[in-house]
């Protein structure tokens, strides 16, 4: 019988171990699953895990590790305050894209006029964008108690149909031949989100990324309003002891929450992704929600697990190329890194007993 | 030597019975083909975007030389990654942006409907045929309008309904969509969507479909009538062989039944032998360039003149359409 | 009494914990009719040794007979079925189902439930605890919601109830019923084991006590023989202090508050309704009442938690009616809620960050709106080794802490700060005698360096003992304060009865 | 027929339409109510779809093929169940890796499977029940599985409100610590409320993969685990709403396609967004009420139980 006993104050040196242990785990049993598939596992562990950063044409994938955990990372950032506070937010998504969505419509109205400001103003457009789709749970929540997990989640939907609402109708490339999409961004120059060093993948939105989890780090671990969002989650009527104004906090979560989703989503569809189409939206928004909790909602741990996220998606690729391994095996695999990760997790917070049970 | 490598990247799983499934049988008929002398790889479930554009340079850093980018979606990352890789030659499909190394290429599926179209018209006996698009876009605009065009030419009682299911694979919504059209009373069903559902839903209702993209053979022969396929391997060997013997150049091919690129499956036994002959002297005819299947006279919905008396549509016209022809009674969304 | 008569016997009972030994070698016998008190001071071990009875912890040794026959109850289901009922310390109810089918979760083998609730319906009346078995819990008073446990414990018919700290939570009025009802059980045969801090209630309920002191049984007595005292003395070990109240004077008036209404809080609670009173420098105020009339809000608002309206609340003859928590404490009125872990304390925080969440306006522990650190650990230190805080250290989450001794934290944090006017709220529930009287000290401390302190109670001898004034809080009405010097039991429980009307009476 | 639409027909289509999302959304519930939120429904409702294909194509016989999509349900959500009740892990994040892993293993183990068609599964024959006109189409032209679906949302309304058993889901659901302390076996409740969950989802998926289409391809569930999440909600934690709920999203789908049909030109996206929408409007009208009382989620709806005793 295995037995947790809670820990009186959660383990640093857990805390560490355990993404290691479970990255570890991971290998083994993955390697298992690709022996089955009749690939050889240590090249596939390679490939997924070590070519992209040192392997023959590293210096190309590393740029696009960040393209990849760029959008991950920001979004996860903000979602991570919220969760801290108790807020869940699990509508990122249709705040990314609705931020794409604002920004893009606004470059298009625009069209094809070049100024400086545009690029500026989009990506204040799409912030707004995405924090305006946060307020609506935000407000639903402070008025009428309404759970925010459940309308930010049912508001993705509806900002998915308005996606391909838009693909498809106001903001259809009027040169498209009728094919569906938006104009490219990339080829309007005030308008594009582009390289800031070339070959380096990162964009504007890798450097949002990174200012947001200097940022919240420094809210959340250096400053007392971050000290007070901690409280509100851990303790709500404490919060309240302790100056926090809880619809406030709420506004605020939710706001913040949805503005980095917002203008995650601009920089893609300004940049990497150029284009509004009915399939823009990736998933970014829900797998940064794996991002933050793997991140265990801090800002460091969200950098590593936004990197480690990406590097299984371009590793899987190459894995995919190289040893022809299906797309459904990497995503198995990325199934089961998730599954230990969460899984080990509990080794920070509880010791492990292994004997006769205590408690009936 | 060093094989040549050749690359693919696909929208969708290979196993999709449909889209992807079909250029991996392209893929395969290259091995096939050529053995050695090239190796093939592909990614598969690519979403169309920043990964597309990722995976298409992991395949031009791999060294394959070319490279396949099979959905309308990876138009522009092909265009950046061409930029880059002036070297490798590119090969995409269903789109209309082309550079020295980029090729485009596409199929004609619109005579095999016109072949669809004229069996439809003769099997109904409602006069009511129905068609499920999945997007509003040329390819399938030009598949209902040459449905319509040739059952009408065979049946001129025939009407046809709509309906926009804005998936290319969502088995249930295509369920739905047939289930709505047997209700409005449609006896025959053409698809332009990849699953099977709609089959089942028209066998329920005794009713008749044709297969789309692969045979569909399963539900032969009733209710599937016959089958429009995507065959991409004459092309795929074609093209693979000018890189082998260096004579590829950029190009916008649009194959039809004449190269292969369109097939007729098998039409069954439940197809009067009177009707299959008129079907597949239509597909002869369309094969050996005698006739067009869009041929004027031909207005647009709303009475304008699009095609005059003989007159046949410049292909350049024919990939942007967006229009139905006259006599179709339902809108097309804007 | 010979062994035989027993009902319940236990013999070398242990369970230990990591780092404790909650119970050690425990024995004692409990007789049919019975009513037993456990008691001993916060973490003695009174509540593992009861949740062992009952099933919910297994014993590393020992062994219990029930009713002549070898008893180890594998989890409480064996436990009712064996005729053993219990009322948590805290409750285990479910508030978004009705009182029959909470009565239903905690019975073995309950009756369809129409039938059920015409059973809840009569054992109700007979006890004299009227019940509405379709009620939902959720709408239910404290003690209304205790009812619910305890018939609940009732139709079981169970032969040996356990209670821990039932009365806690309950109106004067309220223990009165529950106290009926219990002799009335026991006088059909029921033993009843009953665990509470409050001495005098122990002394007018049980028959016998056994005590225990680090989880070992210290001794045992007939309490009614014992005064109060005697008893605390047993629990604790050593003499006890009394509370020394010397020293103070009343200066000019700090506090007034004056026409402060305020709808309730949450649906059930009551609204403020029209307080007024001044206080002095040097005053400590003791506002007695049931717990659940107002208390809570009355604390809330003065700490600033919630506005009220202009010039309501006034310090020093300013406004502060409208200001937040954090503005008050930067103007001295300072706060301890009563409850300790998740409003006056964060559980999983350690006791540095406990220090911060109130700390950071009176204390440099923030620079510039950021944290320091060293500077809270300082704070925190201070507060354990001023207020004997037994904890390893504040690194320690305030949940480790024993509620006494997290109860010792949250005032000396308070208390260090220094107030002009500190406002706590039972500051001494569920508190073992020396720790509360500790904390009485603190508090009269504070007051003879001449901070006005209001402190809200339903232990009218902890009012008696340290405040200077006493007002009574009633369904969000507070009477006029009045001198406790020369108060009587009468007149304050005129002034409980309601607030209206006792100017008049107390005068 | 009203403005040209045959409601009859839309009746009886929303009925087989809407089953599959019907069985995971009333198995859902099960899992929500005993405090569980488990967001891996679509994981859990493909595996079902490849389990009972693989099956049923295996056996011949469909009906092994739903047994077989249960226990493949079931077994996806034992995974869940082990992470987030034993080792505590975070139910929103574990529900949206078991989502990825169950389309990932899905995938793997319906190779070889694409392109086959199963065996069918029968209608039921209610004689000349089924010609009476309208009710006869509607009521008694189903195959087993709806009228199964149909059944399985009455029990579960009747064990939730009827039974010992339901009140104990719900106890813990509530409340778990005061459950525990009652003696309740909170972590065994849970996990059989989590695998039945799965079962409903892993029937729902195979009810896809053998009646609806009937093939498997990867993918085939196509977002039908997310309704499922959201008919839970809208119908707010109630059986019987979640069958009008699950009604009402495969209605409105049927419903626009067959404007479509029936040549209405409509704003199909903007009509998709519809039964989102109601369901936001119903959850604030819900909370509105409840503003301070008791809400329609279980209280304990997402968050960890440990025994601390
Ligand atoms: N689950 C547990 N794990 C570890 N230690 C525990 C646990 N429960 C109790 N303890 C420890 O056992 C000791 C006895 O605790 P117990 O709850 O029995 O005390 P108590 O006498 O009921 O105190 P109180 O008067 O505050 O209710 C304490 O030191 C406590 O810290
Ligand atoms: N799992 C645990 N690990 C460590 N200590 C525990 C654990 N569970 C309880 N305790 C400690 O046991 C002690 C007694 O627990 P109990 O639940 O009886 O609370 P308590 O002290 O009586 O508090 P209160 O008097 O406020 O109700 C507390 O100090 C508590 O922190
Ligand atoms: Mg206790
Ligand atoms: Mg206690």
């Amino acid at each position: 019988m295995i037995q947790l006993i809670k820990r009186p104050t959660p383990s640093k040196a857990w805390a560490w171990a355990t993404p290691i242990i479970a990255v570890f785990a991971t290998m083994i049993a993955g390697g298992i699953l690709f022996a089955a598939l009749g690939k050889n596992p240590f090249e596939a562990i390679r490939v997924i895990f070590w070519d992209p950063l040192f392997g023959s044409n590293a210096a190309y994938f590393r740029g696009q590790l960040l393209v990849k955990a760029g959008p991950l990372i920001l979004i996860a950032a903000g979602l991570a305050v919220g969760f801290r506070a108790g807020i869940w937010n699990i509508g990122a998504e249709g705040q990314y894209i609705i931020g794409a969505i604002c920004g893009a419509s606004l470059a298009l109205s625009v069209y094809p006029s070049e100024s400086a400001w545009l690029f500026p103003a989009m990506v204040i457009v799409g912030a707004l964008g995405g924090w305006l789709w946060g307020m609506i749970p935000a407000l639903l929540k402070v008025t009428f108690g309404t759970s925010e997990i459940l309308v930010s989640l049912m508001l993705v939907y509806v900002a998915e149909n308005l996606l391909a609402y838009m693909a498809f109708g106001p903001l259809k490339n009027p040169e498209g031949f009728g094919f569906p999409g938006s104009r490219n961004l990339q080829q309007y120059p005030s308008a594009h989100n582009p390289e800031l060093i070339a070959g380096t993948g990162a964009h504007w939105g890798v450097a949002a990324a990174i200012v947001a989890i200097i940022a919240t780090y420094i809210l959340m671990h250096r400053h007392i309003a971050g000290f007070r969002i901690r409280v509100a989650g851990e303790a709500p009527r404490a919060a309240r002891f302790a100056g926090v104004v809880p619809a406030r906090l709420v506004v605020f979560c939710l706001g913040l929450s949805g503005a980095l989703a917002g203008l995650a989503g601009l920089f893609e569809v300004a940049g990497p992704s150029g284009q509004i189409t009915d399939s823009f939206n990736a998933g970014y928004g829900f797998t940064a929600i794996i991002v933050a909790f793997l991140g265990r909602l801090h800002p460091i741990g969200i950098l590593l697990a936004g990197l480690l996220m990406a590097l299984t998606y371009i590793g899987g690729d190459m894995a995919q190329l190289m040893l022809q391994l299906p797309a459904a095996a990497i995503q198995v695999f990325q199934g089961m890194l998730l599954f230990f990760l969460l899984g080990f997790d509990v080794l920070t917070n509880y010791r492990i007993r292994i004997g006769k049970a205590q408690a009936a | 030597e060093e094989p040549l490598k050749i690359g693919f990247i696909y929208v969708g799983p290979v196993g999709d019975m449909g889209w992807s499934y079909q250029h991996d049988q392209g893929r395969q008929a290259i091995e096939a083909a050529y053995g050695d002398k090239v190796q093939t790889s592909f990614i598969e479930s690519v979403p169309e975007g920043p990964d597309a554009e990722r995976a298409l340079t992991q395949l031009a850093l791999e060294g394959n030389k070319l490279i396949f980018a099979t959905s309308f979606g990876f138009m522009d990352s092909v265009m950046n990654v061409a930029a880059k890789f002036p070297d490798v030659k590119f090969e995409h499909a269903t789109g209309y942006k082309r550079a020295d190394n980029v090729a485009t290429y596409d199929a004609r599926f619109y005579e095999g409907r016109a072949v669809m179209g004229t069996i439809a018209g003769r099997m109904t006996t409602s006069n009511k045929i129905g068609y499920i698009g999945s997007f509003p876009i040329p390819e399938v605009i030009q598949g209902i309008n040459s449905s319509y065009l040739h059952a009408k030419k065979v049946n001129p009682d025939v009407e046809m309904k709509v309906v926009w299911a804005y998936t290319w694979f969502d088995p249930a919504k295509e369920a739905d969509a047939a289930a709505a059209l047997i209700a409005e009373g449609v006896d025959v069903i053409l698809q332009h969507t990849d699953s099977t559902a709609p089959q089942a839903k028209a066998q329920e209702a005794g009713i008749y479909t044709f297969g789309q993209a692969s045979d569909m053979g399963a539900f032969a022969p009733k209710p599937r009538l016959s089958s429009i396929i995507d065959n991409w391997a004459p092309y795929y060997v074609k093209r693979a062989g000018q890189m082998l013997d260096g004579t590829w150049a950029s190009e916008g091919a649009w194959e039809g039944i004449a190269e292969g690129a369109v097939e007729i499956g098998e039409i069954t036994d439940e197809v009067p032998a009177e009707v299959k002959a008129e079907a597949l002297a239509l597909k002869d005819k369309i094969a050996s360039g005698e006739y067009h299947p869009f041929t004027g006279p031909l207005n647009k919905q709303d009475g304008s003149v699009w095609l005059a008396e003989g007159e046949t549509p410049a292909d350049g016209d024919l990939a942007g359409m967006n229009f139905y022809l006259e006599g179709i009674t339902a809108e097309l969304p804007k | 009494m010979t062994g035989e008569d027993k009902l319940l016997r236990i013999e070398g009972l242990t369970k230990a914990y990591p780092g404790v030994v909650a119970n050690d070698g425990v024995g004692f016998a409990v007789a049919p009719g019975e009513i037993h008190a456990l008691l001993g001071e916060n973490g003695a071990g009174k509540s593992t040794l009861v949740k062992m009875i009952y099933g919910l912890v297994k014993p590393d040794s020992g062994t219990m007979e029930f009713r002549g026959s070898p008893y180890m109850p594998p989890e409480p289901r064996a436990a009712r079925a064996a005729g053993v009922a219990m009322v948590f310390q805290h409750f285990s109810l479910f508030e978004a189902l009705n009182v029959a089918e909470n009565v239903a979760l905690g019975m073995e083998n309950p009756p369809p439930i129409r039938q059920l609730a015409r059973e809840i319906r009569e054992i109700s009346e007979t006890y004299g605890l009227p019940l509405d078995p379709a009620r939902l819990v959720g709408d239910l008073s404290a003690g209304e919601r205790q009812r619910v446990e305890i018939v609940r414990c009732l139709l079981q018919d169970p032969k040996l109830l356990i209670m821990d700290e039932p009365t806690s939570v309950l109106t004067p009025q309220e223990v009165e019923i529950l106290f009926h009802t219990l002799r009335k059980l026991a006088r059909e045969g029921t033993a009843i084991l009953y665990i509470s801090h409050k001495l005098e209630e122990i002394r007018s309920l049980c028959d016998h006590a056994t005590i225990l002191r680090g989880g070992k049984v210290v001794g045992t007595c007939l309490p009614r023989e014992k005064t109060a005292r005697e008893l605390a003395e047993m629990m604790v070990g050593t003499e006890f202090k009394s509370t020394d109240r010397s020293g103070r004077t009343l200066g000019e008036t700090v506090l007034s508050v004056a026409g402060l209404s305020l709808p309730p809080m949450t649906q059930f609670g009551p609204a403020l309704k029209d307080i007024r009173f001044d206080l002095r420098a040097g005053e400590v105020l003791g506002v007695g009442g049931v717990a659940g009339n107002g208390q809570e809000e009355l604390l809330a608002t003065l700490a600033g938690e919630r506005v009220s309206a202009p010039s309501t609340v006034k310090l020093h003859g300013t406004d502060i009616a409208g200001l937040g928590p954090n503005a008050r404490r930067a103007k001295g009125v300072l706060a301890a809620p009563e409850e300790r872990l998740g409003h006056a304390a964060v559980p999983n925080m350690s006791l540095t960050e406990n220090a911060i969440l109130t700390g950071t306006v009176r204390k440099p522990l923030t620079r510039k709106g950021f944290v320091d650190l060293a500077a809270a650990r300082s704070f925190a230190e201070d507060v354990i080794r001023a207020f004997d805080v037994r904890t390893p250290g504040p690194h320690v989450a305030a949940r480790a802490l024993s509620g006494g001794n997290l109860q010792k934290y949250v005032i000396g944090r308070e208390v260090l700060q220094e107030p002009e006017v500190l406002i706590v709220n039972q500051p001494t529930w569920g508190v073992d005698a020396a720790a509360a009287a500790a904390i009485r000290q603190a508090i009269l401390d504070l007051a003879a360096k001449g901070a006005a302190v209001i402190v809200i109670s339903q232990d009218l001898d902890e009012l008696m003992e340290i405040a200077d004034s006493f007002a009574a809080l009633n369904e969000g009405r507070m009477s006029a304060p009045v001198p406790t010097e020369g108060l009587t039991l009468e007149q304050i429980g005129l002034m409980l009865g309601g607030a209206h009307g006792m100017q008049e009476a107390a005068l | 027929m009203i403005g040209g639409i045959d409601i009859i027909a839309l009746i009886a289509t929303l009925m087989a339409a809407s089953t599959p999302v019907l069985l995971a959304a009333t198995g859902e519930l099960i899992a929500e109510k005993s405090g569980v939120l488990n967001l891996g429904v679509e994981g859990m409702m493909i595996m079902g779809a490849v389990g009972g294909f693989a099956a049923a194509v295996a056996t011949g016989n469909p009906v092994l093929g739903f047994v077989a999509g249960a226990f493949a349900g079931a077994a996806l959500a034992m995974i869940f169940a082990l992470l987030t009740q034993v080792f505590l892990s975070n139910q929103v994040a574990t529900g949206l890796a078991l989502t990825l892993f169950g389309l990932g293993l899905s995938a793997l183990i319906g190779k070889g499977y694409e392109g086959i068609r199963p065996p069918p599964t029968a209608k039921l024959d209610f004689g000349p029940l089924s010609d009476i006109p309208g009710l006869g189409q509607i009521f008694f032209r189903h195959d087993w599985v709806v009228y199964l679906s149909l059944l399985l949302v009455a029990a579960t309304w009747y064990f939730l409100r009827k039974t010992r058993g339901g009140l104990i889901l719900r106890a813990v659901g509530e409340n778990h610590d005061a459950a525990h302390a009652l003696g309740y076996r909170v972590i065994a409740v849970r996990f059989a409320a989590l695998a039945f969950g799965g079962a409903m989802a892993g029937l729902g998926g195979a009810y896809l993969s053998l009646v609806r289409v009937p093939q498997w391809t990867e993918g085939m569930t196509a977002g039908a685990g997310w309704i499922a999440l959201a008919i839970v909600v809208f119908a707010s934690w109630r059986a019987e709403r979640v069958l009008i709920g699950a009604y009402l999203f495969g209605g409105i789908t049927a419903l626009q396609l067959q404007l479509q049909a029936a040549e209405y030109s409509i704003p199909v996206h903007l009509l998709s967004m519809a039964p989102y929408l109601i369901t936001i409007i119903v959850l604030v009208i819900l909370s509105a009420i409840h503003r301070h009382g008791v809400q329609a989620a279980p209280a304990s709806l997402g968050r960890s139980f440990h025994a601390s005793s």
